[in-house]
């Protein structure tokens, strides 16, 4: 039942922002939306951690503790991120960008989005997966390209044609997976991912490789796997800040959770590290290709952008070396990985409203323009660039030793990567929160609740995560398996 | 019944530091007059000057600080010090035990920098050339000086001057080879230490070149006599050090006065000899240019280090 | 405390448990009031020295005793927060003790001035420092380790940018937190060897405990040591990884520069310590010569830097590389021991090494705090722009020289003991199987003498530029000497290196347990037959040292003296202008200045310097002297690295030029080239 | 002896082929549009076919899907599409069209090979017609990158999409009815956006040639 709410919620609320989008209350109704279904995540999760996973209505949908870690996830952002879009949108219309039919689409959209992913997570069918990914993209290209500047159409038309295409592979995979389950499993149940999962081990091999690899393909030009990257910064630039921030926070992780499925299916079929060796691969060249080009940024959101792809690779990278702790550590990564990520782009956000440009150069001394955006750009750098005590130091901890463990050769350019994407992002941060500015303090400090409600989050899973969650990730990560 | 013998020893070695330094220096001097045939003024010269300046009323510069008033005091303990713990008639010295070479070296590096600070007390162009060149020969010359006490250390598997005087004086006779780049180590060092020609002209002033006097400058009186004194007991304490390690013999080992006075005679034959030599030396050479100090320590220090790497090669 | 629940064994771990969270309210409550510079600066530091205090007595009390360990229920699911009390780390925490009592009474005084920071947030900023680093010597598993580690990096890191409107302080930090970031990443790699053979699963074997006991083979173990070196060294301003270390210490504010030389330095040398003889089990000869040889080769480099600077602080700073220097060659000389099995004189080596990290505590953060004085009298740090101060400031100046002196490892005061020690260990060395090794050690005794030398000469620069002479510029005259806190921080300081140098064999009895935990049970103890006059590292007739004795015969000889001089003569005293040999027209600018003062070290020592010095020519109608000394290692190593990872980026970077085709043919590259694959 | 229908499958996938080379090669935009609504027809007969032959009542929905689609309604936009942008007589330059063509017969040979494996274990009475529709595939993928103008990319994306179905139908007796609901849903949304943004691209760019849109890059 909470399932079908919890897809219901964000629909509703899409169609009502459709009409009501431009009302003087709609960002408040944007956000209480989110936090409905917020509350309903909140009991499915409860739910499944007492009750382990279920399967309903005619088996098409399908929630276990891998999947609905990510529900709970998606909604806590979406939340949050309304809760940050509402003054940042309306400053936002101040200042012009925007008229009052675009906070419409946009209110209408983040509603949709937020529904595309939930069903991107709950379904337990192949293809309605692929179904919802692309509408995902069909909702987040219109939300990119809101601004209808040049730079923001062409971005948008750079993510539509590119994810299209990779969409296209993906589905391609999933036909050939249909192909190969068909003759198993008879044609109405050949999709469903827990049918799949039971007969995994006699899925034909070389049709099942093939399929995988046109489902990374597909999929990982949605995760933003180099070298089908390119996309993403400048979706993550052009877009508003609150869609760069659910972007990066839940768009990602939710690709990723389509192409790990994929590899638990390929995996079993092929009995091989096939699979995983590729996801390896792919994780590493995305680290490598993403700090590398950190340090050539000028747009700030650019810069985290990259940076994104920096850590998706490293969460590809875990996920394909697998076992228990390093798919641990991939969940424990996109957790924080995601609060952090949006986080930094809520400040960011505000930092750029403030100067009024995205250009680095002219960022400069945020902590005596308003110390709360500067404190919070500072931390969430030093967070999502892995210093301790927060938590993104601890999962890239445990994926740096297992790697020690299983991969030693990878382990010395991981490190190199990190390093080097420190160099890059604390040389430009540094200056932006520190020096000195010609522009006086701002008189209100702005509402940076969310920030500092996500980065609390993050050093508290650095300093100490709580058993159920812990439970939760090591049963999440026992069912990803190798 | 060893114990008041060794005090006594003890005692006797300190008054004799004080009251033969000056004599000694007196000594150097004549040889030097004579080897430049002048009439010198004659051995007891020295002492009618400290005399001399004790009488005087001390002058001061406005700005001198207490340091720079007490450090005459402060290097005249440090020279004294330094001349009790050197086995010079007797090696069973209650005292020697409280520092070894090491201590010893420490001592003199003391000196050296409260002497170097009180002369940048004043602020005065000469004093801080002084003090500069002071340490820059300090920081040379203590290495070389180390390394010449390890050397005779690993001869003797021991870094307390006593035991090395029993070693190679009251063992059998052994010819070390090492001790040859030692010596001519010391000798260089001893020369530099104690600012005498070829580095430094004890016996000038008002030249750009000095270097230990130009540190005393700003002293008068009986601060000056203190400094003075204290440096001759430094340079008698050189030579004792240095008879000590490479001509140990007549040094009494045990404590009867008959060695007691053996040792007495065997000291002042050695001091009348090297005396003569340095004056001689310090005839025969001329002084060299500020700048080629260095290299004429880093030479002693290579002899030295040669000197030790041959006691591995060829003795250990 | 409910965080410590589980399981403490001992009641001295608990204490310092408590100490630590004390340190901790006490720097939240600093964000209370955090503009509040009175209650900050007059109370909470206050009450950060009283906990600095207490623990001091614990772990002196408690280091004898066996391993106290407990478990936190914070950290990791399966792999909670692991602490361990055993000598070492009491060792170092006592140290930590030491320096940062007199540090926090010293910041009481400091921070009282007024500057453009929020005391609130340096008072957070600086107990977090503090905790964080009592949890580098306590902990027990490598993540807490390299939490810790991290935070401490962090910490000190917004404190040195305490006045970020400064470009270059912002440079300074910037490097800093770079290189300290890559140094846990060595360390943190370091450690993923040590547990490489360990099980799988969380928490399986990143505890030290796991790491005791699966003993790497010697391939990996070098792996590891080398890491271990590279991280910790690149923490404690090892050659050549110390470029940080110069810019960090000066630009920090000088409390927080005297607990980064005094303590922070040390958390490396403990890393190295507990990694080398603790987590590893066999240590190869080369190793140590290798830590030996680097560690004489920077402290030279260091010392010979240090005395061509012309900032003060900087001056302080090269000087800390030296010393880590010093005790990296002594840790060296302990791991050559210690794989020959030459219990004895390893252990001789490691107490040489403990009680010189003790000292340099003492001395560097007494000195580093005195140019804070000196700093906030005259807001002047070139060397050569100060003097005379020793009549404005007489109490800093007395301290100053105490400090100066015993770095300068002079008799009777602490920095000699040590040295002492070193030389000994040195002088020990004859029975090594390879003849090399007993040709190099002599070698390296004569390095090490050196820079004790050449430090001599430093300090004597530092200390008579600034305080001795006349005042070289007009501000100093109105300098005022330090308040009552910075005072009593100063006095905590030097009266602890006076006491370290005169009672060194009860210091000595205190550290002896060290090496019986690190370098096994069987390890005869230092000094055990010297009684507390008389310190005899072995034995009587091999050396022995009593600077009680020593100290009070000086002091009898120079009391007789006086008197004498007094009673025999007269004391009168005339004060009339300095002589100088009869010429006119002294003025204060004819002293030396701080260029000069180096002069000598920079032609003998020219060839290890990067200078381009800028010199009047005889027709010159306004003649200036300009000389800037740079090191090499930028030229060598640093910029040529920065220029390839520059190049790799614009590589890179080609990947991302815009059009939409060529994005479409990588995904279709790639697609056909995984096809083929398969 | 091959049964009839499946001879009539396999010539139906040798005219999708066919078409997509034809697409390849092709310059004017209108005929473009033509040949895709070609394809949709042949995509449409296959699965006629197929659902006779099979009677799989399901695929009969699809094809009428795929028929209304993929003939009437989306040619149809794009018709009303190039009209009121008039872009419907310009000619694109394509670089040196033989090279092109080479590179596709290089892919078909690629994907038949790739097919070979795959194919022997397919029951389905359309032995052969994986391998086309893979080709079918990788060349709608070159035809993308191979044009310059925004229109005529949009026609390579829809053509992949073609194919896939083709694939889909051919191979696997086509999908379950919810996902080709979905599938479709989800290409008709993307042409109506699509449409919208032809029109913002030409206010913002004034034309849709896509070498105006080469702004966004690292340097």
């Amino acid at each position: 039942m909470e399932i079908l709410l919890l897809l219901f919620i964000p629909l509703l609320g899409g169609f009502l922002l459709a009409f009501f989008g431009n009302h003087r209350l709609a960002a408040e109704l944007n956000s209480i939306i989110s936090f409905l279904t917020l509350i309903n995540a909140g009991f499915l999760a409860a739910r499944i951690i007492s009750y382990g996973s279920i399967v309903v209505f005619h088996e098409q949908f399908f929630v276990d503790p891998f999947n609905i870690f990510l529900v709970a996830l998606t909604a806590l952002v979406a939340f949050t991120t309304s809760l940050f879009s509402r003054p940042y949108m309306r400053i936002e219309q101040h200042h012009g960008k925007l008229t009052e039919n675009r906070l419409r689409l946009y209110h209408c959209m983040y509603q949709f989005f937020t529904f595309t992913m939930l069903l991107a997570l709950l379904t337990n069918n192949m293809g309605i997966l692929w179904v919802a990914m692309e509408a995902a993209t069909l909702t987040t290209v219109l939300l990119v390209s809101l601004y209808r500047t040049p730079a923001s159409l062409e971005a948008a038309w750079k993510y539509f044609i590119l994810c299209g295409v990779g969409i296209a592979q993906a589905l391609f995979g999933t036909i050939l997976f249909y192909f190969a389950a068909e003759k198993l499993l008879g044609i109405h149940s050949s999709l469903l991912w827990t049918h799949l999962d039971e007969v995994k081990n006699r899925l034909d091999p070389t049709v099942m490789s093939v399929a995988f690899v046109f489902l990374l393909v597909g999929y990982g030009t949605k995760v933003g796997l180099a070298p089908m990257h390119n996309w993403l910064p400048d979706a993550h630039a052009e877009g508003p800040t609150p869609i760069s921030a659910v972007l990066s926070g839940l768009l990602l992780n939710v690709a990723l959770y389509a192409v790990v499925r994929c590899k638990i299916l390929t995996d079993g079929a092929l009995h091989n590290h096939f699979a995983g060796n590729l996801m390896i691969g792919f994780g590493l060249l995305s680290l490598i290709v993403a700090v590398f080009s950190l340090s050539r940024q000028k747009d700030i959101k650019r810069l985290f952008g990259y940076s994104s792809i920096e850590h998706m690779g490293l969460i590809t990278f875990a996920f394909g070396m697998g076992g228990p702790i390093a798919n641990f550590a991939g969940l424990l990564h996109m957790t924080v990985h995601s609060l952090t990520k949006s986080a930094i782009f809520f400040t960011v956000g505000h930092a750029a409203q403030k100067t009024r440009t995205q250009i680095m150069e002219n960022i400069r001394g945020l902590l005596v323009q308003s110390p709360t955006v500067g404190w919070g750009l500072m931390l969430g750098s030093l967070a999502i660039l892995g210093m301790p005590p927060f938590g993104v130091f601890a999962s890239e901890f445990l994926i740096l030793t297992t790697a020690m463990k299983q991969e030693p050769w990878a382990t010395p350019l991981l490190l190199i990567a990190l390093a080097v994407a420190f160099a890059a992002i604390f040389g430009k941060v540094q200056p932006m929160v520190f020096g000195e500015t010609t522009a006086q303090r701002t008189p209100h400090p702005p509402a940076l609740l969310p920030v500092f409600l996500h980065l609390s989050f993050v050093l508290m899973l650095g300093l100490f995560i709580p058993m159920y969650l812990a439970n939760w990730y090591r049963e999440a990560a026992g069912l990803i398996g190798y | 019944m060893t114990i008041p013998y060794g005090f006594i020893f003890q005692f006797i070695q300190l008054i004799m530091a004080l009251v033969l330094s000056p004599m000694f220096l007196g000594w150097i001097n004549q040889c030097r007059c004579w080897l430049q045939n002048r009439k010198g003024p004659g051995v007891f010269q020295p002492y009618r000057q400290l005399v001399k300046l004790f009488y005087k009323d001390a002058v001061l510069a406005e700005n001198a600080s207490p340091l720079f008033r007490m450090t005459p005091y402060f290097l005249f303990a440090c020279m004294c010090l330094a001349g009790t713990i050197v086995p010079v008639l007797a090696t069973n010295l209650p005292f020697a035990s409280v520092a070894d070479v090491i201590v010893l070296v420490g001592i003199f590096a003391l000196a050296r920098v409260f002497l170097a600070l009180a002369a940048m007390d004043i602020g005065t162009a000469f004093g801080n050339l002084g003090a500069r060149r002071e340490m820059m020969i300090g920081f040379l010359a203590e290495p070389a000086l180390l390394m010449v006490l390890f050397t005779l250390a690993f001869i003797s598997h021991s870094t307390n001057l006593t035991t090395i005087v029993d070693t190679l004086s009251h063992t059998r006779f052994i010819i070390y080879p090492s001790m040859a780049f030692a010596m001519a180590a010391y000798l260089m060092v001893l020369l530099a230490e104690n600012s005498r020609i070829p580095v430094d002209n004890p016996s000038t002033h008002l030249e750009l070149t000095m270097i230990h006097e130009a540190m005393m400058l700003e002293y008068s009186a009986r601060h000056l006599a203190l400094l003075e004194w204290a440096s001759s007991i430094k340079l008698y304490d050189y030579f004792v050090i240095g008879f000590a390690l490479f001509v140990p013999w007549g040094i009494a080992s045990g404590s009867h006065l008959s060695s007691m006075l053996l040792a007495f005679l065997a000291l002042f034959i050695k001091l009348a000899v090297a005396g003569f030599g340095l004056a001689l030396i310090e005839a025969l050479s001329a002084k060299m240019r500020i700048f080629r100090v260095p290299e004429f320590l880093g030479t002693a220090f290579m002899l030295a280090v040669l000197g030790t790497l041959t006691h591995f090669l060829l003795e250990a | 405390m409910s965080l410590f629940n589980s399981s403490i064994q001992g009641l001295p771990l608990s204490i310092i448990l408590d100490i630590l969270v004390y340190w901790l309210v006490i720097g939240f409550s600093g964000l209370i009031f955090i503009h509040n510079r009175k209650i900050v600066s007059q109370i909470l530091f206050p009450l950060g020295a009283s906990g600095g205090i207490v623990m001091i007595i614990i772990t002196a009390a408690s280091i004898a005793h066996s391993p106290s360990s407990a478990i936190l229920s914070l950290g990791l699911p399966d792999l909670p927060f692991h602490i361990r009390l055993d000598a070492l780390s009491a060792f170092f925490l006592f140290l930590l003790g030491i320096s940062s009592t007199g540090i926090c009474f010293f910041s009481s005084g400091y921070f009282s001035r007024d500057g453009n920071f929020s005391p609130g947030l340096v008072c957070l900023q600086f107990h977090l420092f503090l905790v964080s680093m009592a949890f580098v010597f306590l902990a027990d598993d490598a993540y807490l380790f390299m939490i810790a580690w991290e935070t401490m990096a962090l910490s000190s890191y917004f404190l040195v940018v305490t006045d970020h409107k400064v470009p270059e302080i912002r440079k300074a930090g910037y490097i800093y937190l770079l290189m300290a970031h890559i140094s846990a990443t060595a360390v943190l790699l370091c450690f993923g060897v040590l547990q490489k053979a360990g099980p799988q699963g969380i928490g399986g074997s990143y505890t030290f405990e796991m790491m005791r006991h699966l003993n790497p083979d010697s391939f990996w173990a070098t792996a590891a040591f080398l890491l271990a070196l590279f991280g910790f060294g690149a923490k404690g301003g090892l050659l050549p990884v110390h470029v940080w270390l110069p810019e960090a210490h000066p630009a920090a504010p000088s409390p927080v520069s005297a607990l980064m030389s005094g303590v922070m330095l040390k958390t490396a040398i403990y890393g190295l310590l507990r990694v080398t003889f603790d987590l590893l089990h066999l240590q190869i000869w080369w190793w140590g010569i290798l830590v030996l040889t680097l560690g004489l080769v920077t402290a030279f480099f260091g010392v010979i830097f240090s005395a061509v600077q012309n900032d003060m602080k900087r001056l302080l700073a090269y000087s800390s590389i030296e010393n880590i220097g010093i005790i990296l060659s002594g840790v060296g000389l302990t791991i050559t021991f210690q794989s020959y099995h030459m219990q004895t004189l390893a252990a001789l080596a490691l107490i040489a090494t403990l009680y010189h990290c003790l000292n340099h505590a003492c001395f560097k953060s007494l000195l580093f705090l005195s140019t804070g004085s000196v700093l906030h009298a005259t807001e002047e740090r070139n060397l050569g722009k100060l003097g005379g101060l020793i009549h404005r400031m007489p109490w800093v100046a007395f301290l100053a020289l105490i400090g100066t002196l015993a770095i300068a490892g002079l008799p009777p005061l602490n920095g000699f003991v040590s040295e002492w020690l070193l030389l000994q260990t040195f002088l020990l060395t004859t029975g090594f199987p390879q003849p090399y090794l007993n040709m190099l050690i002599p070698v390296a005794a004569a390095g090490l003498v050196l820079v004790a030398a050449v430090a001599a000469y430093v300090m004597v620069k530092f200390y008579a530029l600034i305080f001795l002479g006349q005042p070289r510029e007009v501000r100093q005259h109105e300098a005022k000497d330090a308040n009552y806190w910075e005072r009593l921080g100063l006095s905590w300081l030097a009266s602890c290196c006076v006491l370290l140098g005169l009672f060194p064999v009860e210091v000595i009895k205190l550290l002896n347990t060290v090496p019986g935990l690190l370098l096994g049970q069987a390890t005869k103890k230092v000094a055990s037959q010297a009684n507390w006059l008389f310190l005899t590292p072995l034995s009587p007739d091999r050396a022995s040292y009593s600077p009680m004795l020593f100290f009070g015969a000086a002091a009898i000889i120079i009391l007789i003296t006086f008197l004498g001089v007094r009673l025999v003569y007269h004391g009168r005293v005339r004060r009339s202008s300095p002589w100088d040999c009869g010429y006119p027209m002294q003025t204060s600018r004819m002293q030396e200045t701080a260029e000069s003062f180096g002069q000598p070290i920079r032609t003998i020592f020219s060839p290890f310097f990067r200078m381009h010095s800028e010199l009047p020519s005889p027709s010159d109608l306004e003649p200036h002297y300009r000389n800037i000394t740079e090191d090499r290692f930028w030229y060598l190593l640093y910029f040529p690295i920065g220029r390839f990872f520059h190049f790799l980026s614009n590589l890179f970077g080609r990947l991302q030029q815009g059009r939409i085709a060529i994005y479409l043919l990588y995904s279709f590259l790639t697609l056909i080239l995984l096809l083929l694959l398969i | 002896m091959i049964p009839l229908s499946s001879q009539l499958l396999n010539l139906l996938a040798a005219l999708f082929l066919l078409i997509s080379f034809a697409m390849l090669a092709q310059r004017r935009i209108l005929s473009l549009i033509h040949l895709y609504a070609c394809q949709g027809l042949v995509l449409s007969l296959s699965a006629l076919i197929v659902a006779y032959s099979t009677s799989q009542s399901h695929l009969y929905y699809s094809m009428f899907l795929n028929f209304a689609l993929k003939v009437l309604i989306v040619p149809w936009i794009l018709h009303r599409l190039i009209h009121r942008l008039n872009v419907q007589w310009d000619v694109e330059t394509l670089i040196n069209i033989p090279t092109i063509m080479l590179l596709g017969l290089a892919l078909v040979i690629f994907a038949f090979n790739l097919s070979l494996p795959i194919v022997h274990l397919a029951g389905t009475i359309n032995r052969s017609t994986l391998g086309i529709a893979l080709a079918s595939v990788l060349l709608s993928f070159l035809m993308m990158i191979t044009r310059s103008k925004a229109v005529s990319q949009v026609i390579g994306f829809l053509a992949l999409e073609n194919s896939l179905i083709f694939a889909a139908t051919s191979i696997t007796y086509g999908m379950p009815m919810m996902v080709e609901l979905g599938i479709a849903l989800d290409v008709l949304v993307g042409i109506f956006i699509l449409g919208v943004f032809f029109f913002h691209i030409r206010n913002q760019f004034d034309s849709l040639e896509l070498k105006h849109m080469e702004k966004l890059k690292d340097n």
